[in-house]
């Protein structure tokens, strides 16, 4: 079992991109799925156990040496750079795409109630969203998702991670408290 | 005036739309969303707009197709309601759609505000790999070792590259139509492999609508000039059969 | 002592290159030489003693994560797993196939201003382009075309799905038309 974490380690360490469990299984081939899951989660309780300003991450779906926040100051200081930073804009054009994928433009557009060119733009640039097809209407447009590369940068497993929108809880709560009060006012819009 | 002026020049800058300026008016005034006072809000959000145009500043269209949504709206409140409206008449709130948009916008503002919260690679978190958020750098490399995912934004993005590399405007020209055509000419010579040789009427097949007639028709004058087909008609008006140009 | 360890972890592997110790003690300014040299020391021991899969080690004047030389095979072949990707080149010349087919390779070399026979015949290989006929010119030269594979990687209905050149010339020139004004409501021109 040691030697299979060690092992583990190394396969991490080597990937570039996050490590998906069925890789760590190909490679150990001899050895059970569950074995390699419980080598992988006791790894990572290590590593966390032992405060050492690195830990194994589960990030899109693979896992990654990542630093712990605490450390990001001290980075900061040897990288000395601007942290990457998204303008408003781009941040809510690709919590858009994000919740609402896939989808086109002009959906982004009746949500933001603006044009969304530039901050498209800037998310396809850095990668953060692809295009992933065409619309099959009139005009063929574009239709865009989030990449595995937004489930890395925003250190998400993988897009079941998001929090639910509030707007639907809160729209529920509402809606239930408005049967109660005023009769005349529900609003029953179908979508 | 003057300094409150100021105030909405500097506020302006920070509104992502006309949605975010009316919530930022309802937040200011601790208004109820679901029970919006349109006629304040609607002199509110022009007196804004009357600020930004006095100041010269160029409005997008946007706000101003949301402040004549505003008036409507406001119109239509001042409408006498039924009295006992019947199930048919049942006339929904006019501002129902408004809050809808508002509050759908609103979630996803918050959505935003959230994922900007997380731990963000290269910013809060770092790894050893640079999968950080690194510009599309376009970098030449001809080395054929260094490995990069693909996906069909970066085919265009190496397309628009080499066009603006070697500044052939031409390549520029191309469109939907010009691409269905290839599908089609990919889709003859594939046959024309298979079979050998073929008419006109077999290469159109089934389905035969007019576009597809004109599309088999500009791919086989394509390929004929492109030298890949050969075409031969045994007399005038006779059936037109086509070979490839070369045996493969 | 403990916590100048762990940033020292968070440092190394937050560096693309190896870390001289220079570096972490500018970082550490608070902390004496002598005690960073320490606690790089012990790190390393514990690295080494615990067993783990990759180790600090001392190479090019720095300090750097490596996979001990034990785990080479398994890295390899984990390599050996990763899914086919395409280099630069590759991709270049499979854009120009996909765009300009049908056509010859004289014709793809005059656009990418270099040789393309290895990216062409990596792209034969992988079965994304193939030969869909001669061309009835000296030489007979070789037709390329894309194939229904290429389709599948890309994840495109037809050919008609790929992206326009127009459309992305459009979102960019609006995306630079805003960057310049540098808000979305000052867009639109004075009417």
């Amino acid at each position: 079992m040691e030697n299979i974490k060690a092992i583990i380690e190394a396969l991490i360490l080597s990937s570039d991109a996050p490590l998906p469990l069925d890789k760590i299984c190909a490679v150990l081939s001899e050895t059970r799925r569950e074995d390699v899951k419980t080598a992988v989660a006791e790894l990572t309780a290590e590593y966390d156990q032992r405060q050492s300003g690195i830990s194994i991450q589960e990030v899109a779906g693979g896992f990654q040496y990542r630093t712990r926040t605490e450390m990001a100051a001290w980075i900061k200081k040897l990288k000395n750079v601007k942290p990457p930073t998204l303008s408003a804009a781009a941040l809510e054009t690709l919590a858009i795409v994000a919740y609402r994928q896939p989808l086109v433009k002009s959906e982004i557009e009746s949500i933001r109630g603006v044009d969304v060119s530039a901050p498209l733009k800037g998310l396809l640039d850095k990668k953060l969203i692809r295009i992933v097809g065409r619309k099959d209407v009139p005009g063929k447009p574009i239709i865009y998702g989030t990449t595995k590369k937004f489930l890395e940068v925003f250190n998400l497993k993988d897009l079941s991670e998001l929090p639910t929108l509030r707007e639907m809880k809160e729209l529920q709560l509402q809606g239930e408290a408005k049967d109660e009060v005023q009769e005349e006012s529900r609003e029953e819009t179908k979508d | 005036m003057d300094t409150q002026t100021e105030n909405y020049a500097i506020k302006l800058d920070i509104f992502e739309g006309p949605l975010d300026l009316l919530l930022y008016l309802i937040k200011k005034n601790e208004i109820d969303i679901y029970n919006i006072p349109v006629a304040l809000i609607t002199e509110q959000y022009l007196q804004y707009l009357n600020i930004i145009k006095s100041l010269n500043l160029d409005l997008a269209g946007e706000y101003l197709v949301m402040a004549s949504t505003l008036i409507h709206i406001k119109s239509k409140m001042l409408l006498p309601v039924p009295e006992e409206p019947t199930e048919e008449e049942n006339e929904k709130d006019p501002r129902a759609e408004l809050v809808k948009q508002l509050l759908e916008y609103q979630s996803f503002k918050e959505a935003a505000a959230d994922l900007e919260k997380r731990p963000i690679l290269e910013r809060d978190v770092f790894t050893h790999a640079s999968a950080g958020l690194q510009e599309n750098t376009g970098k030449e490399n001809e080395e054929d070792d260094e490995l990069i995912e693909v996906s069909v934004f970066e085919l265009i993005e190496a397309f628009h590259r080499l066009v603006s590399r070697t500044d052939k405007k031409e390549l520029l020209e191309i469109d939907v139509e010009k691409m269905s055509l290839t599908d089609i000419i990919n889709d003859v010579m594939e046959r024309l492999t298979r079979e050998k040789n073929l008419t006109f009427e077999e290469l159109l097949g089934e389905r035969k609508d007019r576009r597809q007639i004109i599309y088999t028709f500009l791919a086989i004058l394509e390929l004929i000039k492109l030298r890949m087909i050969k075409a031969y008609q045994t007399s005038a008006f006779g059936v037109i059969r086509i070979f490839p140009a070369v045996e493969s």
